[in-house]
């Protein structure tokens, strides 16, 4: 029970308190281009949710076995190629960076080889966002976030994966709401020298301070879990 | 070799030879550093102590210069004093014992916690009188607060609540000064950042929790326990 | 020790390299999709404006059309004939005759026309002022607010005296505003000639219901087609096949004259009368705004 | 190439105002939210960020010739991304408080769009003198973007400059530009102040010529 209290809150923390988006400002390349038509925004949404929990699998399991600074991997060849060294601790996490971005990269090209080949008429809709999704900031923010987490407090896979998947689906939240916001825009008349990019910043700045009411719920549902 | 020239390495050789390069490179960089990130971080840890156990007036203005354990504190009126800090093996993610000059008296103990505050994670340490008995003061190392709300905490008015409160019942977190007043034990929590602050004194409670219990076993195989 | 570690560091990365080209290199022979080549070269060729002029989402969509399902080379409106041959000749294909498609405006009524055109303060545009019951007299014509002239990307509508007139140099018949007009009065044609004569009314009424809210609409009195079997009556309105009868050799000129509302109009290059009567007037500098005839784009809430 | 390469000079000048990263194309907008609570800390991500922007520049064209075109965005990340590690551990190593206060946001030049924009734009298809001009001139303009950012926003938030206090403590501060909702507005104004000069200058440029008809 206590881990699905665990993973309940991270969820809420990641998805609505915290939302990758609004509060930490990552992601917003896609979030101010794509947000145009409802149903590219969504399809975008889920398209970085997938590849967000892709990529959080398979940083994890880098992070857990090679990168941490007491990991197995490295250290068992450590000790195993100068079986007389004293027990120095062997630390790669200066490599993190570098191998997440690797992690991303060939992961959003493997994504995209699949889909299309077995989806063609998802790929087709995906289209130009697939390889966009690589430099999206919000999947390597989310993978440093694991990465911090699994080094400070351990996080297992599952907490990983939660925080994942709840990060895109608030991302998805979000750029599926500024979509909403902005077909309505077309519609009023918007001074001229605000128009584009700079009447949706403003609007993403309210949907920012909206997002801030959420703020409650994390203590709450705590409060609610282990009274 | 062709059969290799057009295989999948084939393709690929200039991303396998940065791949190596740079991991190389890299791995240099880190060794040339790390030392003094390590530094740095402890020079922080270390500058902190004294402020929390001396009290935050008697550092003010202080210039503290450190030479592996010994820190020496010259404040700029009276004379100046050296203290031994020495990092004890511990549950908590680090634990200090301060003891007066070269081998004086056990000064008190400072003890790390860490732990989920309200938007990240809370990174603090607490200061201990010798015997455990009373909380000295707190500092933050590191919080990803709301800026202007939660990041109170790291304000000192806020911490000097928390200097002198004896430890053998946790802190409990009073929302307005009435009700703090109300026990020795409360501490009246930030306006508008109740989750912030009831989160420290949480941190706050297990560290000590864990080095009382850690400090009692040692202390039955030492000498007199007040 | 230093030159272990970086060794060791190196090597973890060479071999997650060498990991990841096995993997991707697998999955490139795996999941390969055969596309066509020729796809590619049509998207090339293709303007790329994604206009949906052909009726396809895309270009590439267009282009994958052409290769698999055969569709016809000469659909790219804005590519006009080079981009239709270039196409062609990557299929291997020669060109049928194909005609430009143009944009046609099927209202022909300015501002002082209409009848019964009450005082609007809505919001300027035609969705909007399409929702509102007794904008204008006619609930059939051009509400003249411009939504036609913003959804074209090429720039060849213009707003003159309450009603849309197309600059048929710039017209490329991508039909961006065939969608957008909310009352679908305008409509893609192709030009088998320079002038086409088209009917400049869209009121399905009869008689005295059309002349009650329009000074030019036609009433339906049929007088076009009895004198020209070209056009067919279909609720109160002559119609053309553009597409089938050879529309541009038949001669309106009885008709035009029969017609009493002179509701047929000949749109494309202005005929040579209309450019001699039009030489010697000098281009104004710069164009006053005189309040009467612009309908001013500024909301002024009074 | 068919298209003529813009010569370094020209890279250089459009880098900083005509083609503003942030302004012009609306790239690298996650740090221009993230760091610009204050001065100090934005002006540290400028450095790092040029610091990363250069030296990929450099390297990229320096390797141009081998790039392999469905392999080119892999190799630009690869380089971006040791470069950025680099500055993040001088960062913590000599400017310790620095880099705690930016936190995640010095990794997350990695996937800041506008360099890898420059790379692909410019470096891969031009020599490094060209490379170093234009990634010297866009630092600028990323400079120009954070600097007016973060002064509105630090000002505005806390009444201080680069940390020294402007406004006496009495004065009424706006806790929302510190917040992050303060941050997107005051961007989309600064946006649309940009565009409402560009349109200005634009219109009094093209005034004259149709004055005198």
């Amino acid at each position: 029970m206590e881990l699905f209290a665990d993973l309940l809150l991270i969820a809420i923390g990641a998805a609505l308190v915290n939302n990758f988006v609004l509060t930490y400002f990552v992601g917003l390349c896609p979030f101010l281009g794509v947000s145009r038509r409802l149903d590219t925004a969504f399809g975008m949404g889920c398209a970085v949710t997938f590849v967000i929990s892709v990529a959080a699998l398979l940083s994890w399991t880098m992070t857990e076995f090679v990168l941490r600074p007491g990991a197995p991997l490295p250290n068992w060849i450590w000790s195993s190629l100068n079986p007389a060294a004293e027990a120095g601790e062997v630390d790669l996490s200066v490599l993190s960076y570098i191998v997440y971005i690797f992690v991303i990269a060939s992961s959003v090209q493997l994504v995209e080889m699949y889909v299309r080949k077995f989806f063609p008429p998802l790929y087709k809709s995906f289209g130009v966002f697939l390889p966009l999704i690589t430099t999206n900031c919000a999947i390597l923010f989310a993978c440093l976030e694991i990465m911090k987490h699994v080094v400070a407090r351990d996080w297992g896979l599952a907490e990983s994966l939660t925080l994942a998947i709840f990060g895109g689906v608030g991302f998805t939240i979000a750029i599926v709401l500024m979509a909403g916001i902005r077909e309505e825009l077309e519609l009023c008349e918007v001074p001229e020298s605000l128009r584009g990019a700079a009447i949706t910043m403003i609007v993403a700045g309210i949907l920012a301070l909206a997002f801030m009411g959420f703020s409650g719920i994390g203590a709450n549902v705590e409060k609610l879990l282990n009274p | 070799m062709d059969r290799l020239r057009n295989s999948f390495l084939g393709q690929a050789w200039l991303i396998l030879v940065l791949a190596g390069v740079f991991g190389a490179l890299l791995a240099a960089v880190h060794l040339r550093l790390s030392p003094r990130i390590e530094e740095n971080i402890r020079a922080e840890i270390m500058r902190e102590i004294p402020g929390l156990l001396l009290g935050g007036e008697a550092v003010e203005g202080a210039s503290i210069t450190i030479e592996g354990e010994l820190v020496t504190i010259e404040p700029t009126s009276g004379e100046p004093r050296a203290l031994t800090i020495v990092e004890q093996p511990s549950s908590t993610p680090a634990l200090y014992r301060v003891s007066e000059g070269e081998s004086g008296a056990p000064l008190g103990w400072v003890a790390r916690g860490q732990d989920h505050g309200y938007a990240d994670v809370i990174d603090l340490l607490v200061g201990l009188t010798a015997d455990t008995a009373q909380i000295t003061g707190i500092y933050v190392l590191n919080q990803k607060e709301t800026p202007a709300l939660g990041d109170g905490i790291v304000r000192s008015d806020f911490r000097s609540l928390f200097v002198g409160i004896p430890t053998d019942s946790p802190l409990t977190v009073g929302r307005d000064a009435a009700e703090a007043a109300k026990s020795p034990y409360a501490i009246q929590a930030l306006t508008g950042a109740t989750v912030s602050s009831r989160s420290v004194c949480q941190i706050v409670n297990d560290t000590v929790a864990v080095v009382r219990n850690e400090i009692a076993g040692d202390v039955e195989d030492h000498d007199e326990r007040p | 020790m230093t030159f272990l570690v970086i060794l060791l560091a190196s090597s973890t990365l060479l071999l997650l390299a060498v990991f990841m080209s096995f993997v991707l290199g697998w999955a490139n022979k795996a999941f390969y999709v055969e596309v066509d080549p020729r796809v590619e070269q049509i998207d090339a060729v293709l303007p790329g404006a994604n206009c949906a002029g052909c009726g396809y989402i895309g270009c590439t969509d267009y282009a994958e059309a052409v290769v698999n399902e055969g569709a016809s080379v000469a659909l790219c409106a804005p590519g006009g004939e080079s981009c239709a041959e270039a196409v062609a000749e990557i299929m291997g294909v020669e060109v049928e005759e194909t005609w430009p498609y143009r944009a046609v405006v099927h209202c022909g009524a300015t501002l002082p026309q209409r009848l019964g055109v009450n005082d609007y303060r809505g919001e300027r545009t035609c969705t909007a002022a399409n929702l509102v019951a007794g904008y204008q007299g006619c609930v059939y014509g051009c509400l003249g607010l411009g939504d036609c002239v913003e959804a074209c990307t090429f720039d060849a509508m213009k707003m003159i005296w309450g009603l849309v007139q197309i600059d048929y140099e710039k017209c490329t018949g991508c039909g961006a505003c065939v969608e957008t007009c909310p009352r679908g009065i305008i409509s893609r044609i192709p030009f088998k000639a320079e002038r086409v004569l088209v009917v400049s009314c869209s009121n399905e009424d009869f008689g005295n219901d059309v002349r009650k809210v329009c000074t030019v609409g036609c009433i339906g009195c049929g007088a076009c087609a009895k004198l020209s079997e070209l056009f067919t009556m279909d609720a109160n309105l002559p119609t053309l096949d553009y597409e089938g009868a050879a529309v541009e050799e038949g001669d309106f000129e009885k008709s035009m004259e029969k017609c009493p509302m002179e509701s047929l109009l000949y749109v494309g290059k202005p005929s040579a009368e209309d450019l001699a009567a039009t030489i010697d007037e000098e281009l104004p500098g710069r164009v006053e705004p005189d309040f009467e005839t612009t309908v001013d784009q500024a909301e002024w809430r009074g | 190439m068919s298209v003529r390469e813009p010569a370094p000079l020209e890279r250089f000048l459009n880098g900083i105002l005509p083609e503003n990263p942030v302004y012009r194309q609306l790239l690298g907008l996650c740090p221009t939210l993230a760091v610009t609570a204050a001065m100090k800390p934005a002006m540290t991500m400028v450095a790092a960020t040029a610091f990363v922007l250069i030296c990929a520049n450099l390297i990229t064209s320096l390797i141009r010739h081998l790039l392999k075109p469905h392999l080119r965005i892999l190799v630009f990340t690869l380089t971006i991304a040791t470069f950025v590690t680099i500055a993040d551990r001088t960062l913590a190593a000599f400017a310790y408080p620095m880099s705690k206060l930016l936190g995640p946001y010095v990794p997350l030049i990695i996937v800041n769009c506008m360099i890898i924009s420059r790379c692909e734009v410019c470096s891969s298809k031009q020599g490094p003198k060209a490379a170093l001009a234009d990634a010297i001139g866009v630092s600028l303009g990323f400079l120009l973007a954070l600097a007016s950012v973060a002064t509105v926003r630090e000002i505005l938030g806390n009444g201080s400059w680069f940390g020294i206090q402007l406004v006496p403590e009495s004065f009424p501060t706006l806790i929302l530009m510190i917040l992050p909702p303060g941050a997107f507005l005051a961007l989309g104004s600064l946006l649309g102040l940009a565009t409402w000069f560009g349109h200005r200058r634009a219109a009094r440029a093209s005034e004259p010529e149709t004055g005198s008809a």
